[in-house]
């Protein structure tokens, strides 16, 4: 009983010590990465901002779909079709003549497609990807 | 005449063996528990996702023992074997006997809840139902806080205490150890545990720690006040800021890595906890986190609860052990709610009353019940305060902080 | 030259290993049933979630035995095996074969149906079919009208009958418990029974007892007309009243309890199926209840169709018991409903004309089949009359009825 | 052959009594709870009837939260928003002068606070509770 | 002072006990490794489903070692048993160890991921997993034009090419087929393969090969290109004629039978492949094949994911293999695109320009990332072009080829 | 080394026959059904269309609802109330009048059923069939 009791104070203070050297080393990691990753993505933000107040909305949806586009050529993973989708979100939002001229060429293809069986079966099958 | 008699024989073997003629009257006891339970669960809401099943499971432990015992083998020596049947070629295990090789016949299988009960014997249960609550979980409140994790920890200090409770009462270390657990007010964690140091205990400490997981809003708010004053009662917290979709992800990640370097036998845990909270704030794996969450975990329900109830056996439950590890769980959660308010105290003297003593009773974790116990409080002292998110950090920091604790006990007691 | 003569080899060693040269004329013939009942399941709707499974299963196992075969093991003695692995330490499982010390290495792991098939040889895929099935299952018109008891339990008479039937058609007791049971016309509990008293039977059983209850709608009127006159068809029934909420989840609770006491070997099937209804009844558990009646029981659906299909190798399936089987299985749905339907007319008599007896033959179980048919008999002879909810109470009933017959048969005869 | 008919006969013979005995048994214990059941609800059903025919609306209606608002201090687990959310159901039912007095004070700050994300938090976090 | 040398002793313990104390660089490594994947999954959507669980598994394990260890048993000699514990009646499994007659007490369980690997080492995920993919998968492009298998067949040479590669590098046969399995494109297949020929390569083996499947809009365009003329790739394909439903219910059947009779070690991954397409188009299962493609297989994902993972040890992953293995599977997915274009041209040839050789690439299987890479290098060229449904039908095939080539290779080198 | 090259070889010569093999064979065979199945079904459509060809609309929903019921004594699969709700969409696509005569007294009784909640019931039922 004596050894229990002491191996009770020994629990309790382990279980202290431990208990709170754990979860206050994770309030220290979490603190800092926090601080760092805040102040990268306040940088990046800001960035961003000064770009955008420069230009008017068409000239912004172009771009935007620009670098989907370019995203698209680096990793290959956006496909198309998403582009298409957003270029017809876009029209449906900001009127047909938002995206007259430079997205005419890239949209209007993949959008005729998207009437065809073949792409909806893709989307189908795109849900088979990962295995 | 012949007939007649093998025909009132035949019935007379199945009276026999029914649970009127062979069950002792501690079954008939548990029965009577178990249909307090169901009414606890069904009518009073007591946690009904796994008070029910446990309830069920206990109920038909006690009325047909068998569910639970497992399959029997019959060693036949080899010798007589090869008599019965000779000529044939046997697979069977061989093993020696007192000196005899025999022959490891499988007679009978084991009952559906000794099969399902593999799951919390072999730790498997556990540690995915936290994979679910991971994918689950908004660690957001937290990290936008961090300083939550110093009330997530204090509140485990009733643990701690209620072993010592427990070593007075007269249980051994190992109990004394899966006792205290209740006081994490997690219900995966404490049957994790239990199963590991104290499986014979499983039934009672399950019951006990889901009961007053349900009760929390009646054990916590009298020591909640008792604790602190009107004025700080009152505080009001300033608005938590927003935290990025970089800072979500990478907090499961390095909660893992630091809880598992440093206290190993929490890495399971903690692990898949923060795996399902990966899965979800990546936001690339909606398919197998929603599965996670949804279907898995109910499946995992089912079964734990079945099994868990089914250790609640006459001779294990009605003993006067029962009766201290009810007190115990109790004492327990008060202790983790006031260690937690007090703590909660001595941040809102550090800050300069920029705390709210309050949210330190939501470290016990119980989640989301003790955050919305901390905004009931809060509101009724004055009612344009609201607590919920900031008691949700400590909350949330206490399911972590709780399995810790259940690292240290396992580490020292296994 | 020799590279050639090897290369040959190589595809003559592919050629005698496929099933071309190593297939006995028997899986041919099994691998044509398949089809049968892949064609029985699509094009005429047989029970198809079931039988499907089944007959692929069965396809598999005639085509490549291996699926359904368990790991090899091989004991080497252990001085050889440290001869031959010097300075390794190892942890392979001891054993003494023929006098000699071995280790176990296991060499080849089991076919996928063989680890599928441990749910069905261990009795764990029924009971949790049986809660789905609960968690599903509306008792309220059985409830409403308990006196259904006595046609669900009137229409089991079958089962006994045909015990008798296939004793005199020389199958040893076991197997004729297993025949028996066809005529409960219930699948899980036909398995459960049978992967208990005559687990060598499950391929023909499974087929004969879901093909029955799919032809339900063909097997039950011509009966059903021949025992009944057309007055006693025309009788129309009162509506059933209203059962409460309360009535609904003390029903499970008490069946379970009764049951499990009177007769325990019925307590694993009753129990899951009343466990599931009290989910459902109970209201406050939708998550895992949901969880239940679907995702979890269609995985189980799937292991158990496939792997009670992989029992049926040429051997088992292509014998004369085979055909005894579907003619008793034939016979034991037939006299089913023939008592079904008697018990109708007694309790018809008894109630001055209350009750048709149409509703009889729905006691064999087959839910919700047979009591439809028992509707549309009904109405062909009177347009205006509504037995379906009337023929719901036989119709659970016979479940109840079929696991308390099941449970006698494993208590006589296991 | 003889034994095993013998044994058919022992077999149909118990099956039929055990079976029968069984759900005769039930048939038994349901009469008897549905009775008392039933008893017990229609004299409650009785009592709350003739309780409402002695109220207007809307002292029906500030009842109902006051029970409801007893009942979750009984044992603490219908918490203060549905409260808020019967009430706004109340007031879209019956307009918005039916919960005029007594209710404002209980309702309003709680549906204000429903317009606050924390609740929306609250309301997700629900879902975790058994576990 | 005695006491306080105790706490020190126990917080020491603990320390020790500690990953920081214990793991050897190699796991810090490993851990970094897990990170990069982590990213990987996340953040460039690598095949985030399976990798994500991949590179937790391997973070744990090497956080945690004890994660994926089995459990332990003791052998205690009888009568020390008996001596220690007088008068008890025990059922230990009885064992001879060095002569000495032992009872086998079960003293620790396993980790979790050691439990759920046991699904990868009895080869019961990939099968499972292909059922859900064969519920997913429309054949009917490649019914309409079945020649589309040559193409699948084509791919599937950059597996055997890979082989002499492997054996070149100096892997054993076994590693060399379990290496070249990559060039197939299908985890669940690589996986399968691997787990019986060379458990041991398991992590860098599906990490390599689910990595390449999510590069392979990266790898294959350049190879498409360097091996076909602008003409060529101009090539418009006419439309494909459409399927009727009984042809697709026909088509598993009968690829089931063909493949399991001819080359039975590819039964399994075949068979339920198809079992799954068979609930999907005979229309009447819908119930199951949705499970099936969902829940079940999100289940074992998740499991599958974290146990191959778990296997993923420093000693393991970290040797000059793993380098090897990455180098040939880079190579292995560079042949299977350039055997499957080469024999589009072939077909190309021989059809008088009807086939574009641009489909030939989506022989490789990797559903359907490679018949979208065919669509988009075509669409380059000429904006009119679509080839994705032409292209799906060389692709499902390859799922079959490898599904083949996995069966040859087993039936060879297991 | 030199064994293993060789047997390098008698797997890539094996692989190749035996892949290439047995997808061959596939292709034979699945040319072979599909033409039976094909030349089957069109001539067994050629038939229905002459068929359809000589009726007027209503005659067809007549007959459609006649070859349902037919089906349905066939297996006894398809219950009534399948035809009652076919009958339904009949109605609400082609108006009230064009079922006047054969389908009346088929249809009537069980639409009527439709109401009640025996058959609701049933519905709900349907799901546990398989078991
Ligand atoms: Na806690
Ligand atoms: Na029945
Ligand atoms: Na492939």
């Amino acid at each position: 009983m004596l050894d229990n009791l002491k191996l009770s104070l020994i629990i309790l203070l382990t279980g202290i010590v431990v208990v709170f050297a754990v979860l206050v080393l994770l309030i220290i990691i979490i603190k800092l990465y926090s601080m760092a990753v805040s102040s990268a993505q306040s940088s990046i933000e800001q960035k961003k901002v000064e770009k955008t107040a420069q230009k008017t909305d068409t000239e912004e949806i172009v771009e935007k779909a620009e670098t989907a586009k370019a995203e698209e050529s680096d990793d290959g993973s956006i496909p198309g079709e998403i582009i298409a989708a957003i270029a017809a979100a876009v029209e449906v939002i900001f009127g047909e003549g938002a995206v007259k001229v430079s997205s005419v060429k890239r949209a209007k293809p993949v959008r005729t497609s998207k009437r065809r069986s073949a792409w909806k079966a893709a989307g189908i099958a795109e849900n088979t990807r990962a295995f | 005449m012949e007939f007649l008699t093998q025909f009132l024989e035949s019935i007379a073997g199945i009276f026999q063996s029914s649970g009127f003629a062979s069950l002792p009257w501690q079954n008939y006891i548990m029965i009577l528990v178990s249909f307090v339970l169901i009414y606890l669960a069904v009518k009073k809401q007591y946690e009904p996702l796994v008070l029910l099943p446990i309830a069920v499971g206990m109920l038909l432990v006690n009325l047909y023992p068998a569910i639970a015992m497992g399959g029997q083998t019959q060693y036949i020596p080899v010798e007589q074997y090869q008599a019965m049947h000779p000529g044939e070629t046997v697979k069977y295990a061989q093993a020696l006997v007192d000196g005899v090789m025999c022959y490891a016949v499988p007679e009978k299988v084991g009952g559906l809840l000794y099969y399902l009960y593999l799951g919390v014997k072999h730790g498997i249960y556990p540690p995915l139902i936290f994979l679910g609550i991971g994918a689950m979980t908004d660690f957001g409140p937290l990290i936008s806080n961090p300083k939550s994790f110093i009330l997530g920890a204090a509140a485990q200090i009733g643990i701690f205490i209620t072993f010592i409770g427990a070593i007075l009462l007269g249980f051994a270390p190992n109990e004394a150890g899966a006792i205290g657990i209740i006081g994490g007010a997690d219900g995966p964690t404490a049957i994790y545990v239990t199963s590991i140091l104290a499986s014979d205990l499983l039934g009672p400490i399950a019951v006990a720690a889901y009961s007053y997981m349900a009760l929390v809003p009646i054990i916590q708010p009298p020591i909640m006040k008792l604790l602190t004053t009107k004025e700080e009662r009152s505080i009001k917290m300033v608005q938590l800021r927003q935290v990025s979709k970089l800072e979500k992800i990478l907090f499961p990640i390095i909660v893992t890595v630091v809880v598992s370097l440093l206290l190993p036998d929490a890495a399971t845990l903690i692990g898949m906890l923060m795996f399902g909270n990966l899965m979800r704030e990546s936001g690339v794996v909606e398919r197998i986190s929603k599965t996670a969450q949804n279907e898995l975990m109910n499946i995992i329900t089912i079964f734990l609860g079945l099994s868990v109830g089914s250790t609640a056996t006459g001779k294990v439950f009605l003993s006067p052990k029962t009766i201290g590890i009810i007190a115990l769980g109790l004492f327990a959660f008060m202790m983790g709610t006031a260690s937690g308010v007090i703590f909660g105290k001595i941040m809102c003297k550090a800050t300069g009353g920029k705390v709210n003593p309050l949210i330190g009773s939501a470290g016990v974790s119980a989640v989301p019940m003790a955050a919305r116990v901390s905004q009931k409080v809060g509101q009724e002292e004055n009612p344009s305060n609201f607590l919920l998110m900031h008691a949700m950090g400590p909350n949330v920091a206490g399911v972590v902080g709780s399995a810790v604790a259940a690292g240290v006990l396992i580490s020292i007691l296994k």
